[in-house]
């Protein structure tokens, strides 16, 4: 299972946490945990394989141009589908907001984690087709949008 | 008086130093309090929104304050607050918080809603952070809803499940037979999460495995499927139709083929099939075919189906992405132990990968060194390995003086050899070995009296010249026990008289 | 326009769209050019392959041209040996440009190519250069000795430029003088020898005068070298001293430490009371102003006076309010002046004190907490006549039921058993209430050593043990050792009850346990108690000697090292020099990847 | 001895421009510095350390960091002091010393600190002396040939240029007292302080001799003249005191004169310190009603206890409050009160306190039912801070300043200017 996901610009700025198992330290943790794990993964060369172990845990990691995608796995997780996972993530993100860039994810964060939540639950992935995660989350902006729709009585 | 998200966002990205940043966040919190206490219900998710975005961008920053207002913004009647709310959520709440609880409720209500994303939301909210009490009261709901006629329903309900069952293992009972029923599924999301949860329960109550036996030859027709079908435009991925439910199969394949021939035998055909006939030039084709080496591992297969997926992991091991030879390596060390004369092949390879740039690949090869030792070949792996300690980087050296002392407990010739090589671990990381290094070593020596001479002899060199702490610790010990050995027929007052106090 | 505009990136032949600009034609042009490899230098980019270009450059009447590729020099030479050499003759007639600012340059930045090859080229100029008549370029030049040295020793012994050096402690201007001095202590230091920078009678005069005239920087390398001085006579202590005690009144900090050091070195020398006493009162305000510069300041400060303290205890005894912790000061700064606090405390200021480690211990900073109440437990091991306050407050914080403040407490209060036996027993009840909270070795090891040492008066000390013993293989190796001491004390003071525990406990050491501390001491009991029991009581219960607060005191010999060496590294750490100074060159470790 | 190399690295770490003076150490241990500065929270690493046979020294600036290694045993002081003397020179050439200001300036940030320092051992570090030969405007008009040393630069008086010319000479002088005090949460004071510094401008022709008189009493006791008492003035005893470099020191410890020849413009003549009772000039008093999860209420008063023809100016006083108060709500006798989320604090501004006054303020917050409980309550103290003009606490007194015009102009008179400020250091008043 992923246990973490984190999103992480190349200075090292967080642009996405999402924990699927909370630290038991809290806050505190929380924020250690983050940062050693983008010093690691920030301090390792190019062209190294795509996982680090850490802990009880792998890194997963992918570099796309500017974003880190960094997921906390199980030991026993299939890392090669974990970074398919990451990849799926990324090309909905492009896909919805059309050729993502880092900007987009810094003024619409809350939207990467609505996208996030229709793909992933539990730390495990719910929804291997884009084109579902797409509509599904189209439909629900649509209703923050539409006075209409958006009472919820009966 | 209240600023946008965006503006918010501008603002604090328009920061030159930190000092700055902190100032224009502290500024907004101090409002958005103040905004709260006032009870002006229109700015409620806006404010939420930037606390979620606070939390984000300065996670030492208190937000607590807001997670009531969360909580008040989840039983809106409004889908826009109710969506905004959850995200606060699960963002500024996790499982620790006490208040969480009182979210129950809601939850319940809106588990039981008509519209389908707000169930969608209750169970990603439940899935994601819920505490085992809530979980263990909603139960019913989920499984209710294991049920429901909607797929997109069905198929956050079963992830939600797993987050039931993982805080409760005790109510696997309650899941087993919905879980079973989602297999007949179409939907590939609703499959994918079936076989996900039923992976979990099996794992959490493996009593489970045996009756689930029989959902095998399904299991073989859905995988079957999705290797044969054609160009599936919703599910491609590199020319593979859904590698992702792909990989879930067969990973269940081999919780339920282990210990099982029978089963194992029902899922063999499926299994060659897929370790030949995958394409293997993209992640994905691999993905798919380090889980079917990893099922044909775990099931009783035949000599021929392990050669095949040996034979896999050898051309992942010469593969140039150092992805692939890490899982080539992670899993030949988990192979080991069955196929000791498979690995054993490569084991020029897993030493030349100890001196690879890449740290990852360098623990993966570490770890199957170990594994690969035995007695005959451990003096000269273990002279590799005590090569690679010298240059090893700090973090590496704990980790591998433990293990280089516990294979030579194992596998060690003789005592001396056994005393000679830990001494030499002592002295060129001493520093780095745990406290039971030097312990056993003392315990070693102690245990056996035609050592004591040999030890300390050699202890007293070690120690002239290393400046370990632990090597010196166990020298003066010996030393103290056995320095008799070191004078020769000295007797007791000629010793006093040597070292005087 | 500004430099800035060096740092954008530029399309891919940076390298050589620098290359042919370093060949244009327009000297404007190239100047512009070297201001570019030198900023992509700065940015950490490799352009040492334009080395040679970059050389041809050098000989230019444009001083900020030549400053550029100067610097560019220094920084690649080492990597293109060969062609380092094509700078020689440029610095040759450089060192002889009618221009003191050129020679000086010139002289100045040889000394920085670390090339051996070239050094002997340079040892015709440099002895120009120390002879030359302006002083800019003789204070140069002197340095340039010091590093000429340190690329070949030898070679400088034979030019005879040490003996010039000497001559040199006589010019008439005190920069050179003070660069000279830094050139020979450096020298001396480095070769071991006391014979570079002999200070006799005769350049002692010529120090002090130029102590009065240098800048500040040269004041500090005249009074380091002055604190090595060994005055013969008590007199020539006291001349010494007087001469240098002006700069006590200096703005600059590094120039007042210097002075105190050697103030306080030679202190022991001078036999008259009077002058002694005087130089006291007159060095304590220097230390306590330092007090109000930066807080990085402050902390080497502390460091030091930390030090003098301990060497001169009547020195600041009244200070003590000078250290009490402001709100803002940086952790590092609290800790050092809890420390220098607990050396000032005594009976007639333990009140106020007390007041202020109370203050302190219910900070936001857990180590300085924690530091806090060991603090208080020192005072009371210090200063019998307060024990009794020092306890009441530590109890008082441990109803704060803070964890690591209770943790902390009990460590303390194990000490105050030590040193006052048998006299607090009354408060070892409320100290068991927090036994359960307890989950640091040293807390845990300390609140059983309690329970074993008044195991005869505890009702309940057989349960108390039992609760521990039962996870006694997961304890670390400190409670381990003092679990089995308390169960054996136990069970000698009230045998009855703790038979069958003493006998689970020697058991698990010497059959169940790895570590051999805990065997030896286990089979030691054993045989103890299985051979002559009454012996065993006389062993383990033996009366222990009082401990006293001298855990932190250092011995004088090293405290005496460490004066001397004030102000430096040396004091700040609290260490001698050869414990962290390496001499080899070039041995760091890589930062891991 | 000294650094082996210096750095200056941004906020982050990064390498702004660094020098190597040495080259016993490779550059990249300053990767140790960075890696040590991030895995330290709280700002606990300590301004001088050592790690894997590197020592650092190191400050920070404006989020700047200056930090110099060496591998030998350095005197630290030196090394540290020399950092801030870097500092205050970049800003005598840049005006404030940021990222900014050093990547537009490289080339002259080399040069300077070329001339700073040589082989780690601190030169001339006179920013008004190295601005003559070292200047910026060297891509701007090209220099070609070197501009002259001045003398200044090994002179005996490395501080001034020889022939400065005004048409009206002038010497302004600044007596400027920090009140430093620090009190119990009881009320009781813990500690007093007065830390004083004479400031001047002097804008004067030549090579000008000044000699400065004050009312101290070991001068007025050297030169036989009784202390205090009817007809002398006022004394007082200065507990230390602290010159800056252009003072003669032997002739101040011989006989107390205080003779100089001023650097050029503004500079700090002196320091100086006196540790006596004080009573506080404004005396604050908070009573703090704190109704957890609802509510907090706070009554501050502020008394003045100097006499009442003087008026302290600009008061400020801060009182914390908790990080998570909302809804701030004040009521005050005087001055205009101010929630400041960014420190946590309310702030009480008197524009003029006049002396023998009293005055209260009442304020009220609101506080959120939840709070986070990984946080610890920080207990600040409340702050004080305001100037009192022509007035000094100490009772300091300028009795002269003799201007000597020297050689290289005519003869002159210039008259002095005086200005006496008394102004709150640290004043702190703890909070139970």
């Amino acid at each position: 299972m992923i246990h973490f996901l984190f999103l992480i610009s190349r200075q090292g700025k967080v642009r996405l946490v999402k924990w699927y198992n909370s630290p038991p330290g809290g806050n505190k943790e929380k924020t250690r945990l983050i940062r050693d794990v983008t010093s690691m993964v920030l301090s390792r060369p190019q062209k190294m394989a795509n996982v680090l172990e850490w802990k009880d845990k792998l890194l997963v990691y992918k570099r796309y141009a500017s974003l880190y995608f960094i997921a906390g796995v199980s030991r026993t997780d299939n890392i090669l589908i974990t970074l398919e996972a990451l990849h799926l993530y990324v090309e909905i993100l492009d896909r919805y907001f059309g050729n993502v860039c880092e900007l987009d994810l810094i003024f619409n964060f809350h939207k990467a984690y609505y996208v996030l939540d229709e793909l992933v639950i539990a730390g495990e992935l719910q929804e291997p087709s884009k084109k579902c995660v797409l509509r599904m989350t189209a439909a629900q902006d649509a209703m923050m949008e539409d006075p209409n729709n958006s009472r919820l009585d009966g | 008086m209240s600023i946008r998200l965006r503006e918010l966002i501008r603002s604090v990205r328009s920061c030159k130093t930190a000092q700055e940043e902190r100032d224009v966040i502290a500024k907004e919190l101090a409002a958005i309090r103040t905004s709260f206490k006032d009870a002006d219900s229109q700015l409620r998710h806006r404010n939420i929104a930037k606390l979620a975005y606070v939390a984000l961008a300065s996670p030492n920053v208190s937000t607590a304050f807001g997670q009531m207002e969360c909580l008040k913004l989840i039983a809106s009647s409004k889908f826009p607050e109710k969506r905004v709310g959850y995200l606060g959520l699960l963002i500024l709440l996790d499982e620790r918080q006490e208040v969480l609880m009182l979210a129950t409720n809601s939850l319940k209500q809106d588990l039981a809603h008509p519209a389908q994303y707000v169930v969608g939301q209750a169970l990603c909210a439940l899935g994601n952070i819920g505490t085992s009490d809530m979980t263990r009261d909603l139960a019913p709901e989920v499984e209710r809803l294991l049920g429901s006629q909607n797929p997109y329903v069905r198929k956050k309900a079963a992830l939600c499940a797993v987050r039931v069952l993982r805080r409760n293992p005790d109510m696997a009972e309650n899941f087993a037979e919905r879980l079973r029923g989602l297999l007949n599924d179409r939907n590939h999301g609703v499959l994918l999460c079936g076989v996900t949860a039923i992976l979990e329960m099996l794992e959490l109550a493996p009593q489970y495995i045996v009756p689930f036996r029989r959902v095998v030859p399904g299991l073989v027709r859905i995988l079957k499927s999705l290797v044969m079908s054609g160009y599936a435009p919703e599910h491609d991925i590199a020319g593979l139709t859904d590698p992702f439910l792909q990989v879930k199969i067969l990973r269940l394949l081999g919780v339920l083929g282990a210990g099982s021939p029978e089963a194992s035998e029902a899922m063999s055909d499926m299994l060659a099939q897929v370790a030949t006939n995958t394409e293997a030039s993209k992640t994905a084709g691999n993905a798919i075919l380090l889980e079917a080496v990893n099922t044909v591992m775990r099931i009783a297969a035949d000599a021929g189906l392990r050669v095949l997926a040996v034979n896999i992991l050898g051309r992942f091991l010469a593969n140039r992405d150092n992805n692939i030879r890490y899982v080539a390596l992670e899993t030949l060390s988990r192979v080991v132990a069955t196929d000791l004369g498979a690995v054993q092949r490569h084991r020029a390879t897993v030493v030349e990968c100890l001196k690879d740039p890449d740290v990852s690949i360098r623990r993966r090869a570490l770890e199957l060194a170990y594994a690969l030792i035995n007695k005959q070949n451990v003096r000269a792996l273990v002279r590799e390995l005590l090569a690679f300690l010298v240059v090893a980087d700090p973090e590496f050296k704990p980790d591998l003086v433990t293990r280089i002392c516990i294979v030579v407990e194992k596998f060690a010739p003789d005592a001396r050899w056994h005393v000679d090589t830990v001494v030499a671990v002592l002295a060129h990381a001493g520093d780095y070995a745990r406290d039971e290094v030097p312990a056993a070593l003392v315990s070693l020596i102690a245990a056996d009296a035609s050592l004591h001479a040999y030890a300390v002899r050699r202890l007293f060199r070690a120690v002239a010249t290393e400046r370990s702490q632990s090597l010196v610790r166990v020298g003066a010990w010996c030393i103290g026990e056995f320095g008799e050995h070191l004078v020769g027929g000295a007797s007791r007052e000629e010793m006093l008289a040597a070292y005087p106090p | 326009m500004s430099d800035a505009k060096y740092f954008q990136t530029t399309s891919k032949g940076e390298i050589a769209e620098l290359k042919d600009e370093l060949h244009h034609k327009d000297r404007l042009r190239k100047k512009e050019a070297v201001k570019k490899v030198i900023a992509a230098m700065t940015v950490g980019k490799d352009v040492s392959v334009l080395f040679a270009d970059v050389i041809n450059l050098m000989q230019t009447n444009d001083v900020e041209l030549k400053k550029l590729v100067y610097l560019y020099l220094m920084n690649y030479a080492k990597s293109q040996p060969d062609l380092a050499i094509l700078a020689v003759n440029t610095f040759v007639n450089d060192a002889r440009d009618p221009n003191p600012l050129i020679r000086a340059l010139a002289v100045r930045t040889m000394g920085c190519i670390r090339v051996d090859k070239i050094t002997e080229y340079l040892c015709e100029p440099l002895g120009q250069c120390l002879k030359d008549s302006d002083p800019y370029v003789r204070k140069t030049a002197a340095v340039c000795v010091a590093k000429l040295h340190d690329i070949n020793a030898e070679l400088v012994e034979d030019k005879g430029f040490i003996d010039t050096l000497k001559d040199m402690l006589a010019d008439a201007n005190p920069m050179v003088v003070a660069n000279t001095v830094a050139a020979l202590s450096e020298i001396a230091e480095a070769s071991g020898s006391n014979t570079v920078l002999p200070i006799s009678t005769s350049n002692l005069q010529k120090l002090q005068a130029a102590l009065n005239e240098c800048t500040e920087w040269g004041q500090v390398f005249i009074l380091d070298a002055l604190a090595k001085y060994r005055p013969q006579t008590s007199r020539e202590a006291e001349a010494v001293v007087e001469r240098v005690l002006p700069r006590l009144n200096h703005a600059n900090s590094a120039v007042v430490l210097s002075a105190v050091k050697i103030c306080i070195k030679f202190m022991d020398k001078i036999d008259n009371a009077d002058f002694t006493r005087v130089l006291l009162r007159k060095l304590a305000p220097s230390l306590v102003t330092l007090l109000s510069r930066e807080p990085e300041v402050q902390y080497v400060a502390l460091r030091n006076i930390n030090l003098v303290v301990q060497l001169k205890p009547a020195i600041l005894q009244h200070e003590i309010k000078v250290f009490y912790c402001k709100y803002n000061d940086p952790v590092y700064v609290k800790l050092e002046k809890l420390e220098i606090m607990i050396r000032l405390a005594s009976e007639r200021n333990i009140d106020q004190v007390l007041m202020e480690f109370k203050e302190y211990a219910t900070e936001v900073d857990v180590d300085f907490v924690r530091r806090s109440v060991r603090a208080i437990g020192r005072c009371a091991v210090k200063l019998e006549k307060a024990a009794e306050r020092c306890i009441n407050v530590l109890l008082g914080l441990i109803q704060t039921k803070v964890n690591y403040v209770v943790q902390e407490a009990i460590v303390v209060i194990k000490d105050i058993f030590r040193r006052y036996p048998d006299r607090y027993e009354s408060i070892i009840g409320t100290l068991c209430e927090s036994l359960e909270r307890l989950d640091e070795p040293e807390a845990k090891a300390s609140m059983i050593w309690i329970i074993g040492e008044y195991a005869g008066r505890i009702d309940n000390a057989d349960e108390l043990l039992d609760t521990f013993l039962e996870t006694f293989n997961d304890e670390p190796a400190e409670v381990q050792l003092q679990l089995l001491t308390a169960t054996v004390k136990l069970f000698l003071k009230k045998p009855g009850d703790a038979q069958e525990m003493v006998q689970r406990v020697l058991t698990t050491a010497t059959q169940n346990s790895d570590n051999p501390d805990l065997r030896d001491r286990g089979y030691l009991y054993w045989r103890l108690l299985s051979t002559d029991p009454e012996a065993a009581k006389r062993v383990v219960l033996a009366d222990k000697p009082v401990i006293t607060d001298g855990s932190d005191t250092l011995p004088r010999a090293h405290l005496l090292e460490l004066i001397a060496n004030m102000s430096t590294l040396s004091s700040v750490f609290h260490k001698s020099p050869e414990a962290f100074v390496v001499r080899l060159r070039g041995r760091v470790r890589e930062p891991v990847e | 001895m000294v650094a082996s190399a210096v750095y200056l690295m941004d906020h982050k770490g990064k390498i702004l421009i660094s020098r190597n003076y040495r080259g016993d150490i490779p550059m990249a241990a300053s990767d140790l510095f960075v890696s040590r500065l991030m895995e330290d929270e709280d700002s606990a690493l300590k301004p001088v350390f050592h790690e894997s046979g590197v020592s650092f020294v190191w400050i920070q600036h404006n989020g700047l960091y200056l930090m110099a290694t060496t591998r030998r045993n350095s005197n630290a002081t030196m090394v540290m002091l020399y950092l801030y003397r870097m500092v205050d020179v970049f800003r005598e050439y840049f005006r404030v010393l940021n990222a900014e200001a050093i990547l537009d300036n490289f080339v002259v940030c080399y040069e300077l600190m070329d001339e700073m320092m040589d082989y780690g051992y601190p030169q001339s570090t006179e920013g008004k002396i190295l601005q003559e030969y070292i200047t910026q405007e060297g891509h701007k008009q090209d220099r070609g040939v070197a501009k002259a040393l001045p003398l200044a630069v090994t002179g005996a008086v490395s501080w001034r240029k020889e022939g400065i010319k005004y048409r009206k000479n002038e010497v302004f002088l600044d007596v400027v007292e920090s009140v430093n005090l620090l009190v119990s949460a009881h009320g009781t004071l813990l500690r007093s302080e007065i830390v004083g510094a004479i400031k001047l401008r002097c804008y004067l022709s030549g090579m000008p001799e000044l000699k400065l008189g004050l009312n101290d009493r070991i001068l007025f006791e050297n030169a036989g003249r009784s202390t205090g008492g009817a007809g002398g003035a006022k004394a007082i005893e200065m507990e230390d005191v602290k010159f800056h470099q252009c003072v003669r020191l032997s002739q101040f410890e011989s006989n107390r004169t205080i003779a100089f020849v001023p650097p050029d413009g503004e500079f700090e003549l002196m320091s100086y310190r006196l540790s006596t009772q004080i009573r506080p000039l404004i005396w604050v008093e908070a009573v703090i009603e704190p109704h957890s999860g609802s509510r907090i209420e706070y009554l501050v008063k502020a008394k003045s206890q100097f006499k009442s023809r003087s008026t302290a100016n600009q008061v400020r006083i801060e009182v914390p409050v908790p990080p998570d108060a909302d809804s701030p709500q004040f009521k005050s006798s005087i001055g205009s009160v101010k929630y400041v989320p960014e420190r946590d604090v309310i702030v009480w501004s008197i524009r003029q306190f006049a002396g023998q006054k009293e005055y209260l303020m009442r304020a009220h917050f609101g506080l959120p039912s939840i709070s986070d409980e990984d946080r610890a309550q920080v207990k600040a103290p409340i702050r004080c801070s305001f100037e009192i003009p022509y007035y000094t606490t100490s009772g300091l007194s300028v009795r002269f300043l003799k201007v000597i015009p020297g050689r290289g102009s005519d003869n002159y008179t210039a008259l002095p200017w005086v200005r006496y400020i008394t102004q709150a250091g640290d004043y702190e008043i703890r909070l139970a």
